[in-house]
């Protein structure tokens, strides 16, 4: 009978406001990746600030409920300062027992995972430049 | 966190203190407390008169006759008192009914356990606004259509339809017409006779009474029986039996006095606090408001935001006591059938937030709410994949 | 005239204090008022957590898993559920129901409502005292049969049915068990396991709760599901729609807590008095005890004087508060079918008396009875045509 | 919904003890008629000692309800002092108005006047002696 509840771990992430998008400085390369849609009833988007190959700034956005904007967030904060190619790693959308989310929601964690990989994709398939949507 | 600002009169009320205080002088060890139908002794009579009042009050909102207002426990059983008990009293007639898709629960519950039971139902479409054109209901109607049943102002939206319309129609045809008024008792004239009703369900708890107590009022010039749901000691003439609980009773009939004395106030202040909120958001970018606009009730703001996520919609802005569709079906965690029925995605029907206000609303839970939802929407709006920003 | 002396507990109860008072808490402007259905705010959420706790006081008082009570609105409701809505949930295994002459008419509506549409009933005779043998039910399964429905305590003589024995011949049989305890729960131990009891009525105005409000509490080893007879908004695992009436539930919660917590001074308190008031009368000529000599609840008296009649009886003792058959037959003004069936002519049924008592009864209550019956049927023997002295 | 009320007049008459039956003096006779029964939902019994053909000391008993009783102890204070051939008059059991009996009763009126008429019959059958019942 009782709706859904948040533990303070994803209350204090939901109430982040939206990171602005980083400026790009000489040298350095914005990459992102989008995944799901509304039907999947998730849409996420990650970005990153890519200098001297490590992630630093890493943001997102997304349309999503509350336990996945705040496991966007925790990836999100993970990723910084690791190498790009860690944007694969299973792991990071791994380990996020923290927020405990409902099992019938841990199928939109592969939306997260796509997004992230969309973003590795976007790293390689332009060399660089300003990232794509 | 501080007690959110209660914004969720459409799914129920506080009782009104003074409602409260009659119900407790049935609920004492003094002579309030007896059984109505033990009419050999004091106690039975003291009860007995209470009931009577209630009704007199009741019957008096609605301009009703109080011997045919049959007492129930709340709305959902007049609404299926209403329609199986009316359909299967008329079933020599004929066993077709005529509702709309946008009608509460109860009756759309009703209509298919007579679907069950071998009836026909026809369920009008109403248009993007929420209206039904009298004359679809007139298009509608088949020889052996016994019932129809349009609710007054519904509950998710607030949207009017036009009972005295369609009434007219129903009359002319013979054909029984109850009209679900829960949202519109009290805030807009009925009159079951101007109207053409048959059949009208009402209850407390949507106007400052107690939940558990409703009433089914018949027009004794079309129709004073109709079949039983529940059987037992004879209460009420046969058609509701139970022991009458007379607290209840009473709390209602105060709530319908309140009703009519206050109404010619309330309903202009309650308008007026709606329309600050919906002018207080209705410039944010997504936000469009459900149903007609116009023709609403004044005490129900029902929006659906793009290109925010409903639960994180919801989220946001949990320092409001508010619902998503209608309390009733958020247990079933379904977007809402009723903005469905109006043409909204499933998407926009879960972002969607129903704001209803009521006697204890004030000027400063109006505020709060704006602020709260400006800042929860354009937050969201913000985060979002599709942002301009971004 | 001076208020009468209340001797009809068992036709309803003046509500304690204590259950007014929990009540109360859910009435107010403050947290608990709201809909236990609105699970996405504080307001619901309070409300439903009153809900849980009060499923779990009445739960307990019988030995019943809390999330098995259905909230109805009375044992009139109860009662059609458990009757009609059990047997129609099992009409694929057969269209047999057994039950008693002597129910109330809640199942007796029940069961005629069932036989209209298309089962048969066979209505089991008690003996003079009006009991009924469990070889009886037992004769009377069929393999067809699908449902017994026998009240534990009468409502009108007391009488106690050995509900163990007939539940454990009809789970033998696999056969649904029915048991109307709306007079006994709080005065007999009940528990749902051991006495093989798969649907229980029960209600709170019997017993010092408020009226309008009772449950169906199901055993969750045989039965967690019966044919609804209300729909709506899928409240209560859609056995039962409707806007839970959060006052109510938590006085009846109350109200079963207290029964928990009393039952073992209160019960032999009560029957000490009506004891008292049995051996102030018994020796007048022509009194009777209607119902077994012992195996009666300890609340109800039923007395029928040969030899008066039964209209001036009851005004003779006007000064109390009681009952001729039960109230729920008493708006129909014949005599009592449950006293008729232990074979009292028509004279004698309707000069009975039903003297109940209850929490608030106190010794100075049965001077009063005593004094006034004995005054009462000693004046109208003396103007009898029969009588000796003329 | 109101069950059965009765006015000042009906219990007042009601709520007065039988009358005993009256000592014989020499004389005098005691007649008396008995009519309906249970089934008729009344029985009455007149009785009335007979002096110097005059009714003196007119009484009844009642299995019956409080207005057929009222209607009895009316009745029989009407007869007080009058000459037996009375007992037959309709007007007697007429004139009942200030007893406010409800209509669906007044059929029982018939069982007094059977009574009375039995009353007047055992004067006429028995010349002298104790009434029978
Ligand atoms: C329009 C309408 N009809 C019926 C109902 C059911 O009312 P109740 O809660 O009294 O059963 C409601 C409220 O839930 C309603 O809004
Ligand atoms: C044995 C029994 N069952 C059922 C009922 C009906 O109860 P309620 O008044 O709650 O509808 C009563 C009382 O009238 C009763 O005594």
């Amino acid at each position: 009978m009782t709706g859904p509840r948040y533990n303070t771990a994803v209350t204090e992430r939901f109430s982040r406001p939206a990171l602005p998008l980083p400026t790009v400085p000489a040298g350095s390369r914005l990459i992102s990746g989008t995944a799901g849609s509304e039907r999947d009833g998730a849409r996420v988007r990650f970005f990153a600030l890519v200098q001297q190959d490590r992630l630093c700034e890493v943001g997102f956005r997304a349309w999503a409920c509350p336990h996945i904007i705040a496991a966007c967030s925790l990836v999100a904060e993970r990723l910084q300062g690791r190498p790009p190619a860690d944007l694969c790693q299973a792991e990071l959308t791994g380990g996020l027992e923290e927020l405990e989310i409902p099992v019938e929601k841990m199928g939109k964690i592969l939306i997260l995972q796509d997004a992230l990989r969309a973003c590795r994709e976007d790293l390689h398939a332009r060399p660089s430049g300003r990232a794509s949507a | 966190m501080a007690e959110p600002t209660y914004l969720d009169y459409a799914a129920t009320t506080p009782v009104d203190p003074r409602v409260r205080d009659r119900m407790l002088a049935a609920l004492g060890r003094d002579s309030g407390f007896g059984n109505p139908a033990a009419v050999t002794h004091a106690f039975g009579r003291a009860a007995a008169r209470q009931v009577e009042q209630a009704a007199a009050e009741v019957a008096a909102l609605v301009h009703a006759d109080p011997a045919y207002v049959v007492w129930t426990s709340g709305a959902t059983e007049s609404d299926n008192l209403a329609v199986i008990g009316g359909a299967l009293f008329r079933r020599q007639r004929g066993r077709h009914v005529v509702t709309v898709s946008t009608e509460h629960k109860a009756v759309l519950g009703a209509c298919a356990e007579l679907e069950r039971r071998g009836f026909a139902v026809t369920y009008l479409q109403p248009d993007r606004d929420g209206i039904v054109a009298p004359q679809a209901v007139a298009a509608a109607l088949q020889p052996d259509t016994v019932l129809v049943s349009v609710m007054h102002a519904n509950n998710e939206t607030g949207v009017i339809q036009d009972i005295a319309a369609i009434g007219a129609i129903c009359r002319q045809a013979d054909v029984l017409f109850h009209v679900d008024a829960v949202q519109s008792a009290g805030k807009l004239p009925l009159d079951i006779a101007a109207q053409c009703i048959d059949l009208l369900t009402v209850n407390a708890h949507k106007a400052c009474g107690p939940k558990g107590i409703g009433a089914l009022i018949m027009n004794p010039v079309t129709v004073r029986r109709v079949e039983p749901l529940l059987w037992g000691g004879g209460q009420q003439r046969g058609i509701r039996a139970g022991t009458l609980p007379v607290h209840q009773i009473a709390g209602m009939g105060e709530t319908f006095r309140l009703l009519a004395q206050e109404m010619a106030t309330e309903v202009p202040r309650i308008r007026q606090l709606r329309d600050t909120l919906w002018d207080g958001i209705r410039d944010l970018p997504g936000v469009v408001l459900n149903g007609h606009p116009e023709r609403r009730i004044g005490s129900i703001l029902t929006v659906s935001v793009a290109g925010v996520e409903g639960e994180s919609l919801r989220y946001a802005v949990n320092d409001l006591a508010v619902t998503s569709g209608s309390a009733c079906n958020s247990a079933s965690g379904e977007p809402s059938y009723v903005l469905r029925a109006l043409g909204r995605s499933d998407a926009m029907a879960e972002a969607s937030l129903r704001l209803s206000l009521g006697r204890f609303s004030s000027a400063a839970d109006v505020a709060r709410a704006i602020a709260s939802l400006r800042a929860g929407i354009q937050r969201l709006q913000a985060l979002s994949p599709e942002a301009p920003a971004a």
